[in-house]
């Protein structure tokens, strides 16, 4: 296979990330969607590597991963958090910095 | 090579119907569960570009461990469903919009890149037996602890401060202080007098 | 020593005088001060006759000396020392400010007496004189202008030196900001000059001027117009002739000193100095002719309406002026400038006597309430009568020779000056009778309460008022102070009025036709490059202009004495009869308020208007409002994108990466 | 090579930061060091500076050698009696105020101190990016000094004050940046140096926008109509010291930028817009007048006269003529002299008149104060350019250069002449003469303020009498600011 079609797979993947960031109102949704993203990257990371034959961009797609679980943990903890405060657990409810 | 296409094609589906999954399904837990999928989707991929050891830590790591913790949080805060309602407002119009112009153009960028090399299986990644493969935990690993071992530090003392930042947010502890229980900052009055 | 070490003693004196008063008034008890502001006065009248004596030691040709002290300023062809000229016109001038300065002191040293400023009263004195004494040493444009400058400054203080009366501060603003209008003539006038000659000294300028300006060149034109709105600005001629009127707020004896006799003749001096430049530009010179004639009638009618006392003798400086300006203006320079000093004599010694009189009124000035003094001062009644006599021009006293004189040299000029000089005759009558009106109304007739208190050996104590809006005086800063024991009593102010009534009557001497010309002799070096110097008027005509003078002073005063004394109800019936020539004449042809019109309120509307509509409507309005508008604009902008909500913050990054993205595909394709 | 202008500059914020860690009384003590020893440190260099000898202790030292800034320091006769004139002002201020009440004095005298550090360094800063550098850190300590410890709409004041000095002076770092970038030859290093950027002219045309930057911050600075609009309030309600220090020696460094920076450096530039600047200085002269005679509020009669004397030292740089330079640079000096003690005058009145500063509740004040009256009347004198005074001689030669080249509007300013002699009469009777106003104690000066005022009389006394000290030292350094530039002729000449 090409290297093309992963990378527009990854292009997909992305967008459907993105336009779920946009749309979806749950914040834990909303975190699995950066995953979504963050993973695209991912594979285009790879990808790329493979492209080149040099294994660097696996090594970024292992950091990003490391990144990615920080970003899970810190969300998760926000959401947990929110939930003991008996927030509403609704990104639309959190705009308290209004300009 | 047929093979490797058809590898390709299923994991590739499974992979999209994963993600679309994720943001289509109205229940959080279905959506983890659609992540997972799509991660194992993901790892097929990366095997299929010879990343053997990345393969491994996204179905160890990724689909094991961290979407472990999505359900147990999902599970703890009880998922509600939430109605994927028409929104009034350019958000719900726009998002997928610029979405698929995203898509769109980077397809665009991918297929008309001048980069020969994108056109091709990649590069020759053929090693002498003795050595490790590419993509190998190996050859990973050596990379981390030699060109990479600032970045591997950094991503590891990164992950110990958001484990403590974790374990600060989490932790349990009275309410927000109400506003008005703030001492007023002291307003002073000053002139200079001649 | 020098005549130039000398010219620097001059200025010195009392520059010390006032530095030593001024510095340690605390210290100097009672009238000490007042005696030390008269002794520098007097060592600088001493120095001048030294510059004077050594100067005579010169040769004819070599009286014209300067001396530099340091560089006062000096960049590209600007280039200014502080330095003095000493000759025979900066000598003659030194001893009649010095002289006459010195007898005002010693007249103020009493009449001042009782006043609470009595030290701030004698350093403005004597710094009114250094200032004086600097104008007429003055070797360049730029000293002048400064001595000019300082004369109008102390003049200025002493107009307001009662500053609690609103009407002194009011006068004192007026004279300073005419003054300050002749002070920019002036400027501009020495740069026209300073452009063409590229020099500021006298000597230089008057030498290279014939090459650097044509024959009655238009640039030099407008310098010498402007010259002459300095000098009219400081000699109080039409137009600008307002300020000194109000003056009179002033005490008396700087009305005699500043006012009389030394600083408004400042303009004189200044065309006599700058004869050469009028005589390349003849056509000033006659502006300056014409103004002076209209000056000396409009001035001489006023006199005949107004009764303030001092105004009287003010419209009448005015008056003599005018003369003078004429004179000068017609090459007439050693007439004009024998005028000057005998008008300094004998208006000094009018304001004096007049003063004696307010001193006795208690501060009153209103002629209308005056009478009968004769017997109650028959000091201040002669001397009075001998000013009034020189002033009306009667024959042999000092103001007969010298004003005539410049008449015969406007009928020697031929022409139209014969003119000038026929008005000129006409304001010799206007003088004659009103000189002896203020003698006849103010000593003669009924003697008023005051007066008859005076003969018993008493001082009227009146309730003090303000002489021009009756309101009471505030006696703590303002005339006569809390107690005043003037009237002639003093030894002082008579050591002062005696030798200035023996002068008026013979100071004519220096210049009588066919008998003497001491004067003219002494100035010659000054003028002798004068393209007029040959053309005096003959002996006999001169003496035919003295009897036809003669006559018509006689004339002037038996009307008067017609008027006010043989039937005492004419002037009251020629009053109703012409009331409204009458009104006109009193409210002094309406100047002020034409001024007023024309120039105080347009300011004053102007300054409204800036500040309400320019400064709150366009600057804080369109430029402030402006600026913060569009930052508020701005901002409100921004507000409205911070929406608080994190999915639109997310379609907004997105919009910007496809944006982006879209970028840099159209650019690489 | 020497360090002493580098001491010179640092001395003062040393020593505030001395005093800020001090107990109240060795506080006072050290405030007053800095601004002294600023003092004699400038005497010491009025004696030995060597007339006509181009820039001098010039400190040069590589800072950012990237970006082509250094840090480099000189005083030649442009930049010698402003200086002067920042030592002796800050001296007269700080010891006005080191003997007052203040709110948090160390703060105080540490923002105080602070200023003179910056002011000094815009003065003597010969590299652009080092000049920049000081004008905007002059805007820190002002914006604490107004904020903090002004009266009344202080806030108000602090904000108009800060925006619009901000945003001028950002627009000129935009203006300066390009400078600096456009005058680089192709392949030579970049440089902020004002002798470099003065050796590499830019194009005529980049020159026309960069000088209208650099003239919007600078006549924000002096001000000049109508970018003024900061004036009123800032004026009103700025504590009377830190007041006279900003408008007799802050207002000097804008207009000081032109003939440091813009003239050397875009002549062609400056001859582009001087028809329009000297009419807007002209219109500043008379506006400025007009309105000072008719305010009530006595700062504010100083505030619009400032406009007005500041108008008067942009005519005569833009006459683009030696005289008019020259008196300009001294009219600045003179304009500092006589401002600073007018204002602590205006605080001594103040404080016997129960804090009432406006003139129809003043007079009558000179009857048991002839000393103050005395005083007053001279600064007074000198403010209205009353021949004789120091003052006369800058603006004779600024009308004089003006005349030279541009007649009508060197007449039409000579009116204001006139017009200055009717506002400061008009001050001076209003608070010393006529009736005693009705919240007026008349009492003589207190002896702190008659030790900081009689000193800067007496040096305005002894420059009247001989000011070619000052003309002398100027004169090469002016006609050498100016030399580039091309006096159009206006037609009527």
């Amino acid at each position: 296979m090409d290297i093309t079609w992963y990378l527009v797979l990854s292009a997909f993947v992305f967008a459907i990330g993105a336009a779920g960031v946009i749309s979806r109102r749950n914040p834990l949704v909303v975190l699995l969607c950066l995953e979504l993203m963050l993973n695209a990257g991912n594979l285009a990371l790879v990808a790329f590597s493979r492209m080149h034959g040099g294994e660097a961009g696996q090594v970024f797609a292992l950091v990003v991963m490391v990144i990615a679980a920080c970003e899970v943990v810190i969300g998760l903890g926000i959401i947990v958090a929110m939930y003991r405060n008996r927030l509403p657990i609704d990104v639309d409810e959190m705009s308290e910095l209004r300009g | 090579m047929w093979f490797e296409q058809v590898l390709f094609f299923i994991a590739g589906i499974g992979a999209l119907a994963g993600a679309l999954g994720v943001v289509l399904l109205q229940n959080p837990f279905y959506s983890v569960l659609s992540l997972v999928g799509h991660l194992l989707g993901l790892a097929v991929l990366f095997l299929l570009l010879n990343a053997e050891f990345i393969a491994a830590a996204q179905v160890v790591v990724y689909a094991g461990a961290v979407m472990v913790l999505y359900l147990f949080v999902v599970a703890y805060i009880g998922g509600a469903d939430e109605p994927l309602r028409p929104e009034s407002g350019g958000v719900a119009l726009f998002g997928p919009l610029f979405a698929l112009a995203i898509a769109v153009e980077l397809c665009i960028a991918f297929i008309a890149s001048g980069l020969q090399a994108l056109d091709t299986r990649g590069a020759d990644v053929a090693r002498p037996e003795n050595a490790d493969q590419f993509g190998s935990p190996g050859a990973i690993g050596e990379l981390l602890l030699t060109d990479f071992l600032l970045p591997f530090e950094a991503a590891s003392f990164l992950l110990l401060v958001a484990a403590v930042g974790a374990v600060v947010l989490a932790r349990r502890r009275r309410g927000l202080e109400e506003p008005s229980e703030r001492p007023e900052p002291p307003t002073e009055t000053l002139e200079v007098r001649v | 020593m020098s005549a130039t070490s000398y010219g620097w003693l001059v200025l010195a004196f009392p520059v010390a005088g006032m530095l030593i008063i001024s510095l340690g008034w605390r210290l100097l008890p009672g009238r000490l001060p007042g005696w030390i502001g008269t002794a520098a006065i007097f060592l600088a009248f001493l120095a001048s006759i030294g510059a004077l004596v050594d100067l005579l030691d010169h040769p004819e040709e070599e009286r014209q000396l300067v001396d530099s002290a340091w560089t006062y300023a000096a960049t590209a062809d600007f280039s200014a020392d502080l330095a003095i000229l000493v000759d025979p016109l900066s000598v003659f001038m030194c001893l009649v400010v010095s002289g006459v300065s010195f007898l005002i002191h010693l007249y103020s040293v009493a009449y001042m007496g009782g006043d609470r400023g009595y030290a701030r009263y004698f350093a403005y004195l004597n710094f009114f004189v250094f200032s004086m004494l600097l104008l007429v040493l003055a070797a360049n444009f730029l000293i002048l202008i400064i001595g000019w400058a300082f004369v109008g400054a102390a003049s200025y203080l002493l107009i307001s030196y009662w500053y609690q009366r609103e009407t002194a501060v009011r006068a004192g603003i007026k004279a300073f900001v005419i003054n300050v209008i002749g002070d920019v003539a002036l400027v501009v006038a020495t740069f026209l000059i300073l452009d063409h000659v590229s020099s500021l000294d006298f000597l230089t300028v008057f030498e290279g001027a014939d090459r650097a300006f044509g024959d009655n060149d238009g640039t030099l034109i407008a310098a010498c117009l402007l010259l002459l709105v300095g000098a009219f600005a400081k000699s109080a001629q039409l137009p600008l002739h307002t300020w000194l009127p109000d003056a009179m707020e002033g005490p008396t004896p700087v009305s005699a000193l500043i006012h009389a006799a030394t600083m408004v003749t400042a303009g004189v001096y200044l065309i006599a100095r700058m004869h050469p430049l009028f005589e390349l530009a003849p056509t000033a010179a006659d502006v300056g002719a014409i103004i002076g004639c209209a000056t000396l009638l409009f001035a001489g009618t006023v006199a005949l309406a107004v009764t303030d006392l001092k105004r009287v003798i003010a419209y009448s400086t005015i008056s003599q002026i005018g003369y003078m300006v004429m004179g000068a203006s017609i090459a007439a320079y050693g007439a004009g400038l024998f005028h000057l000093m005998t008008h300094a004599f004998f208006k000094a010694l009018l304001f004096m006597a007049a003063g004696s009189v307010i001193g006795a009124m208690a501060g009153i000035q209103d002629m209308d309430r005056m009478g009968g003094f004769r017997r109650a001062m028959p000091f201040t009644f002669i001397t009075f009568t001998v000013g009034a006599l020189a002033l009306a021009g009667f024959p042999l006293t000092a103001g007969f020779f010298s004003k005539d004189e410049i008449i015969a040299y406007a009928i020697n000029r031929g022409d139209w000056y014969v003119a000038l000089a026929m008005l000129g005759y006409v304001g010799a009558f206007l003088t004659a009778f009103y000189a002896f009106r203020m003698v006849f109304r103010v000593f003669l007739g009924e003697a008023v309460p005051e007066a008859r208190e005076l003969e018993q050996g008493h001082l009227a104590h009146g309730e003090p008022m303000n002489p021009m809006t009756g309101e009471p005086e505030d006696t703590d800063v303002g005339f006569p102070g809390p107690e005043h024991h003037v009237a002639e009593r003093a030894w002082s102010m008579k050591a002062a009025m005696g030798p200035l009534a023996l002068l008026s009557i013979v100071g004519g001497v220096v210049a009588i036709p066919g008998i003497s010309d001491i004067l003219e002799k002494f100035l010659e070096p000054t003028f002798e490059d004068s393209r007029f110097h040959d053309t005096a008027p003959t002996t006999g005509a001169e003496v035919w202009g003295l009897v036809a003078g003669g006559v018509i002073s006689i004339l002037g005063i038996g009307l008067a004495w017609w008027v006010y004394v043989r039937e005492p109800g004419t002037a009251t019936r020629l009053r109703e009869r012409f009331a409204w020539l009458h009104r006109f004449l009193v409210n002094k042809w309406y100047f002020d308020e034409l001024y007023e019109a024309m120039f105080v309120r347009p300011a004053a509307t102007i300054g409204g208007f800036s500040r309400r509509v320019i400064e709150t409507e366009f600057v804080q309005g369109t430029i402030v409002g402006g600026a913060t508008g569009i930052v508020r604009v701005g901002t409100s902008v921004a507000r409205a994108v911070q929406t608080g909500y994190l999915r639109l913050y997310a379609l907004f990054l997105l919009l910007g990466v496809a944006a982006l993205t879209l970028y840099f595909l159209i650019t690489s394709s | 090579m020497t360090i002493h202008l580098s001491i010179v500059l640092f001395l003062p914020l040393a020593c505030g930061l001395v005093a800020a860690r001090l107990p109240g009384r060795a506080a006072r003590s050290a405030v007053l060091a800095g601004p002294l020893a600023v003092l004699a440190y400038v005497i010491v260099m009025l004696v030995d500076f060597e007339t006509g000898g181009g820039l001098q202790w010039v400190t040069n030292d590589e800072w950012i050698s990237e970006l082509g800034i250094s840090y480099k320091l000189g005083v030649d006769g442009l930049n010698l009696f402003l200086i002067a004139l920042t030592a002796i002002g800050w001296v007269a201020c700080t010891f006005v105020a080191a003997f007052s009440v203040v709110d948090r004095p160390r703060q105080f005298f540490f923002h105080l101190a602070l200023a003179e550090t910056a002011v000094l360094g815009a003065f003597m800063a010969q590299d652009l990016a080092l000049f920049i550098v000081f004008f905007d850190l002059m805007l820190v300590p002002f914006y604490f000094l107004i904020g903090g410890w002004g009266t009344g709409e202080r806030v108000r004041a602090t904000t108009k004050f800060v925006i619009y000095t901000l945003s001028g002076s950002l627009l000129m770092m935009a203006a300066a940046i390009a400078l600096g970038v456009l005058a680089t030859p192709d392949g030579g290093e970049i440089s902020f140096a004002l002798s470099d950027l003065a050796n590499r002219p830019v194009a005529a045309g980049s020159q026309h926008w960069i000088v209208l930057l650099f003239a919007l911050a600078f006549f924000v600075k002096a001000p000049l109509f109508p970018l003024h609009g900061w004036i009123p309030e800032t004026y009103r309600s700025t504590s009377i010291p830190v007041l006279a220090l900003l408008s007799g020696v802050l207002s000097k460094v804008g207009v000081y930028g032109f003939l440091r920076i813009v003239l050397p450096v875009m002549p062609d530039g400056a001859e582009y817009w001087q028809e329009l600047f000297i009419i807007l200085a002209v219109f500043s002269i008379l506006y400025g007048s007009i309105l000072a005679f008719s305010q009530d509020n006595v700062r504010l009669v100083l505030a619009y006269s400032s406009i007005a004397q500041l108008g008067f030292v942009v005519l005569g740089i833009f006459a683009f003529e030696e005289k008019g330079a020259q008196g300009a640079l001294f009219q600045m000096l003179n304009h500092g002299l006589v401002t600073v003690p007018l204002f602590l005058i205006l605080g001594v009145i103040a404080a016997r008149a129960r804090g009432s500063e406006s003139l129809s509740e003043l007079g009558g004040m000179a009857f048991r104060a002839p000393v103050l009256a005395g005083l007053f009347l001279v600064i007074a004198l000198a403010t209205l350019a009353m021949p004789g005074s120091s003052n006369f001689v800058g603006e004779i030669l600024i009308l004089f250069g003006a005349f030279e080249n541009q007649l009508v509007y060197g007449l039409v300013a000579a009116v204001g002449v006139v017009l200055a002699a009717v506002y400061m009469i008009r001050l001076f009777q209003g608070t010393m003469h006529g009736r005693v106003g009705p919240a007026v104690e008349s009492r003589e000066i207190d002896r702190v303020n008659l030790a900081a005022i009689a000193p800067l009389v007496a040096v305005i006394v002894a420059l009247g009498v001989y000011p070619h000290f000052v003309v002398d030292r100027t004169e090469s350094d002016t006609s050498q600011a100016i030399a580039k530039t091309h006096a159009e002729v206006s037609v009527i000449k």
